[in-house]
């Protein structure tokens, strides 16, 4: 299917606003001035992009403590964003949150998540308001290769069968959960096999390449919203960072780091094969460029600039009324 | 207004709201039951009766049959209750929380708090409590004390039919997760309660029986027992103060510190843990904004810190009895 | 292959005890002397045997609330199971524990546990025991078409692929889990192939023929023995009575009901087969069966006589010390 | 002897105790880390460090690396220990209980009573808790207080690395079911520890400071907050006595209840729960036992009823200080 130039360069710009994004905290990790952890999902892209642009603001999608990518490309207001994991009162959490808690619920983003495996059972909630209600409303739940080895997944997995939901789950495959490759924590084969034996269409694509991704999820997403049920898709992509800024990354090899960015990045395979095609021009892609480059200049400056909560902001927001 | 058990104030609190509101649905495990089979749906209506006939009436689009994946319905309910419906999702015993208690405490429960106040997640879990069924040390606990020290989550305990109904459709219509203990044991006790619908507010105690001695207070079935103490020692000339909090977050401090405030003594009686248990924070709460009130030691009396025994007479002496309650107001006011 | 005389005795007298022991509770638990729940395991028997034929006492169970067959066959003590679901003093769990909780580790029975997908983690930690002590050990967790569907089972599924332990597991299909059929709560079509998904061996067999299950345990054990790993045996047998003792199966027809007793009853297809082969002679069957009433006859007797404990029994073995 | 961390001296007596006992195993989820990757095994070590090097001594045969899936970890453990081995496993942070409870509550703590005295689950549970390290509401809370309502487990909270060693390898000796929790903040705080093995008994309160004029109990990071409260005291003219219980189950009654008959005041500083926590708990227990002693309120200086919030000057109001502690106490002496 051709996706059109409007589409083409609605994703490379959530593609490349991810990057960015990403590679801009990476940097400025270093400063201290970014409180606590930061799981970052560059490399991945492709994934979250691919799935995102399928979905409409009342769709909702969860997300893992990788969630950045999942946030911007569902549509997240990127300087809230970077207001929240600088921990400041103006943040898209208002603070409290952080990396690890994105979340924006008229965006349909349910939030990012510190618990792997948190967010499966969760989104088929999300599923189940939009059957009981009748729309045609679908929810994502994206989970990495070690979640799909937790429990909860599985349970959720087994649900969104038997109810019939609106549901798909991706499984990003991205190698290694923490410090420990997915073929050692994993038992069999495939995720996508594994899923498909809970009673859904899955398949196994690569994750690198955005057309390979949109198409599985166009196709997971309409079977969603027409009340077919949950499907499955794994996507491998690797993540470029360590597993947390900071982390060492004695568990890869230094070719490894430098093969994936050469071969495994998805934006160069998507601008290879957009200007290649023809698809759109190189003019436009680096005109998204700059103006991506120049949203997260503005984006971190101001979050730099802002305002931190006051202890005043403590004791509220626990309950709607106590 | 007629008699009806807990068991039936329940299921028509249930009725009513679900009848009243089009968002509010029901899911757990045989909360119908009988789907798969080849005898009649709903052939359980909830594993001890309370949802029986809401299938029928709303359909299984909102009665909802789910496999035994507790993490998937407590999961299913918040993720739910944050897209816009209000689920009252059952956890057929306390005892299971181990299976799913992330999606309570760090989802359901925080969901506010870590978004900055921008979303609502208003559940209800309903979930059955108590020893006494000889059902031994893994569907016999009440574990409320746990829930009640997580911020986010309310919990609620009725310790009657009337309290029961108001309670429930307090929770459903409350904005918050609420957990609500129902004592197994109690489910056939009857009172009068009205036909029509009513709500009872959270964090007000009910004062059970008013008393200038002593104060008791007591959760969930202990109300029972604290009241038959009370009736005990009123044949001594001893006048006991019962206080049913109903509900221990919120917790409404005031009638219980007032109530100290008159007495001067305090006796707690709790059946959730003899550790960091409710009678504790009752006892840790009153000895903090009431100490000079205080005329003598606060008394918990909980069962002891061991699991629940299976054999009957282990079990009768495990849990709190009317007789150790007016044997420890004796001493106390000796 | 031939099982040979003594084998297939064994074997009924195991199946028998536990159908005779089931059948006199459900009876006796009418006086209201049996405190608590009781589940029945009649209709299963072949199951239970049919594996633990292949274990030794060094060897682990882990079991269900529905677990007196497992006991049984596993070898623990008729009379002190007796006194145990009766509360008594002498029971073999000193009437701590009850009909949900028997344990015999004498025996390798670690327990009937009554959370749902409770047994399955702490049967693959039996199984680490052996494979870190290098022993031949092997362990067995059994588990209802409706634990399959509980994330912890999951979980200790892969994790006993990953780390490649002596472990069978085995799911009973009896339709049912409570008032809810399998076929509504399980999402997927089979059990077996689920399992087999989780990247080890798994096979479906008729839980009613002996032989069948007898000759699938008798390969997965094996396979486990020799290092070969974790697999998977779903066994399909119908329960004779309800969830527990007291449940009025509105779910269930009258016509299942008699239906089970006529093609699903275990103990007859056996004796039919044997008898008709003439691999043992119907003498020393009845002869069994007439063992078998008198002993739980005396278990029966002996437990309404027996001690319960006393109050001074209520604080002790909470630990090993405090 | 010389100066070790908490880190250092948790891996020495993990290295101590896997040498002695060839019966001790660890697992958890990068407790070496590498596998299945391109790089180097034993990567992490732990997430924390805490169990680097022991890989490479004891081989992956009893230093296993698992999935994610904490209940099979746990539940593996407890089944391990049951059948003979000792299993050190580890849950990454305690906030992820909400996973696996089950198996450490319902089955881990509850074998040995359930079967009638005829098991013993010789397990340990290491975990991490605390705030301050800014990583919100789902990695930074403490929830000992849960774990010490569980009759069966034990809970143990080392407050500097002298204790932590010597009760990590009695954790390990021991024949009931320990739940270790180490205070992130504190792994790089270093102090003098013996090379050889010691184990220290449970149940037995450090005195970390004698004072005459009130008394503080606080655990695991607070008993820093504590001292520190006390050295400010001090130069008023106030003598704080400051009580390290060490080991929450079994708790060290005698220690407390004698410094407030020496005292007479108490002030609990304890960062697990504002509702039904340690310092619920330690008040309730006071209030009960040594009545007749107390001459003021007893003051509970814990978290508000909040989750922990991420932004670093919310989390740093979130946290009892030492100010707090000297304003309570300045008060409560008045
Ligand atoms: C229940 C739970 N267990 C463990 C962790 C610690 N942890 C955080 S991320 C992570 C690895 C997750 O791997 P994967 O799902 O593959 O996601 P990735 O980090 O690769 O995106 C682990 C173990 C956690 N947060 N929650
Ligand atoms: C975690 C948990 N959830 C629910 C229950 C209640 N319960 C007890 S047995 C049972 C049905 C189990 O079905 P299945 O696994 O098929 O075993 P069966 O009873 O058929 O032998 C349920 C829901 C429980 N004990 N534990
Ligand atoms: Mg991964
Ligand atoms: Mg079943």
């Amino acid at each position: 299917m051709n996706l059109g130039n409007n589409i083409l360069l609605d994703a490379y710009h959530r593609m490349k606003a991810i990057r960015e994004f990403e590679e801009r905290i990476h940097v400025e990790n270093t400063t201290g001035e970014i409180p606590g952890f930061v799981h970052l999902y560059a490399g991945q892209e492709a994934v979250a992009t691919g799935v995102c642009l399928q979905l409409r603001d009342s769709d909702y999608i969860g997300s893992t403590h990788r969630g950045h990518g999942h946030s911007i490309a569902k549509g997240c207001d990127i300087e809230a964003m970077m207001l929240e994991i600088y921990g400041k009162k103006g943040g898209l959490c208002a603070g409290k949150g952080g990396s690890m808690h994105i979340a924006d619920f008229e965006k349909g983003m349910l939030g990012a998540n510190a618990i792997v495996g948190g967010n499966p059972p969760l989104v088929i909630g999300a599923a189940l308001t939009a059957k009981v209600k009748g729309t045609d409303g679908v929810a994502v739940s994206f989970s990495g290769d070690g979640a799909s080895n937790q429990g909860t997944t599985f349970e959720a997995m087994n649900m969104a069968v038997v109810l019939k939901l609106p549901v798909v789950f991706i499984f990003e495959n991205n190698g290694y959960g923490e410090g420990t490759g997915c073929d050692y924590a994993f038992g069999a084969d495939s995720i996508a096999k594994r899923a498909e034996s809970f009673g859904m269409p899955a398949v196994s694509v690569d994750g690198t390449d955005f057309f390979a991704v949109e198409a599985a999820a166009r196709e997971a997403v309409t079977r969603a919203r027409t009340g077919q049920g949950p499907s499955a898709i794994e996507a491998s992509a690797m993540r470029f960072y360590g597993h947390f800024e900071g982390d060492p990354q004695a568990y890869r090899s230094a070719d490894e780091l430098v093969e994936l960015r050469e071969t495994g990045d998805c934006l160069k395979i998507f601008r290879a094969k957009v200007e290649k095609d023809q698809l759109v021009t190189a003019d436009a892609l680096d005109q998204i460029d700059r103006e991506v480059a120049d949203l997260i200049d503005e984006a971190v400056d101001k979050a730099r600039k802002a305002d931190f909560p006051t202890s005043d902001d403590l004791l509220t927001d626990v309950y709607v009324s106590y | 207004m007629s008699k009806k058990t807990i068991r039936e104030a329940l299921n028509e609190a249930l009725h009513q709201e679900m009848a009243r509101d089009g968002q509010v649905i029901i899911l757990g495990e045989d909360v119908a039951g009988g789907h798969g089979g080849t005898g009649v749906i709903d052939a359980y209506g909830g594993p001890l009766g309370v949802t029986k006939g809401l299938i029928g009436e709303f359909g299984a689009n909102r009665v909802i049959d789910t496999p035994i994946s507790e993490s998937a319905i407590m999961g299913a309910a918040a993720g739910a209750a944050a897209t816009g419906l209000r689920p009252v999702a059952e956890l057929m015993f306390v005892d299971f929380m181990g299976v799913c208690f992330d999606q309570i405490f760090n989802q359901a429960a925080k969901f506010r708090y870590m978004f900055g106040g921008k979303t609502k997640t208003p559940m209800v879990v309903r979930t059955t409590i108590g020893a006494g069924m000889r059902t031994a040390a893994q569907h016999s606990q009440c574990l409320y004390h746990m829930f009640t020290s997580v911020p986010g989550l309310k919990c609620v305990m009725p310790s009657n039919a009337y309290d029961a109904k108001g309670l429930l459709i307090e929770a459903i219509r409350d904005d918050d997760p609420v957990i609500f203990f129902e004592n197994k044991l109690l489910y056939d006790l009857a009172c009068d309660v009205p036909d029509e619908s009513y709500a009872i507010p959270f964090g007000e105690a009910n004062v059970v029986r008013e008393g200038g001695d002593v104060t008791i207070v007591a959760f969930s079935r202990m109300v029972h027992i604290a009241e038959e103490a009370a009736k005990t020692l009123a044949a001594e000339g001893i006048s006991v103060e019962v206080i049913d909090p109903r509900t221990t977050s919120p917790l409404d401090e005031e009638t219980i510190l007032d109530s100290v405030e008159k007495t001067g003594f305090l006796v707690v009686v709790d059946e959730s843990a003899a550790r960091c248990g409710m009678a504790a924070d009752i006892a840790g709460l009153v000895v903090e904004q009431a100490f000079d009130a205080l005329r003598g030691p606060i008394i918990q009396i909980t069962p002891p810190h061991t699991p629940v025994p299976f054999s009957p007479p282990l079990e009768d002496a495990f849990i709190p009895t009317a007789g150790a309650v007016c044997d420890a107001i004796r001493k106390l006011l000796k």
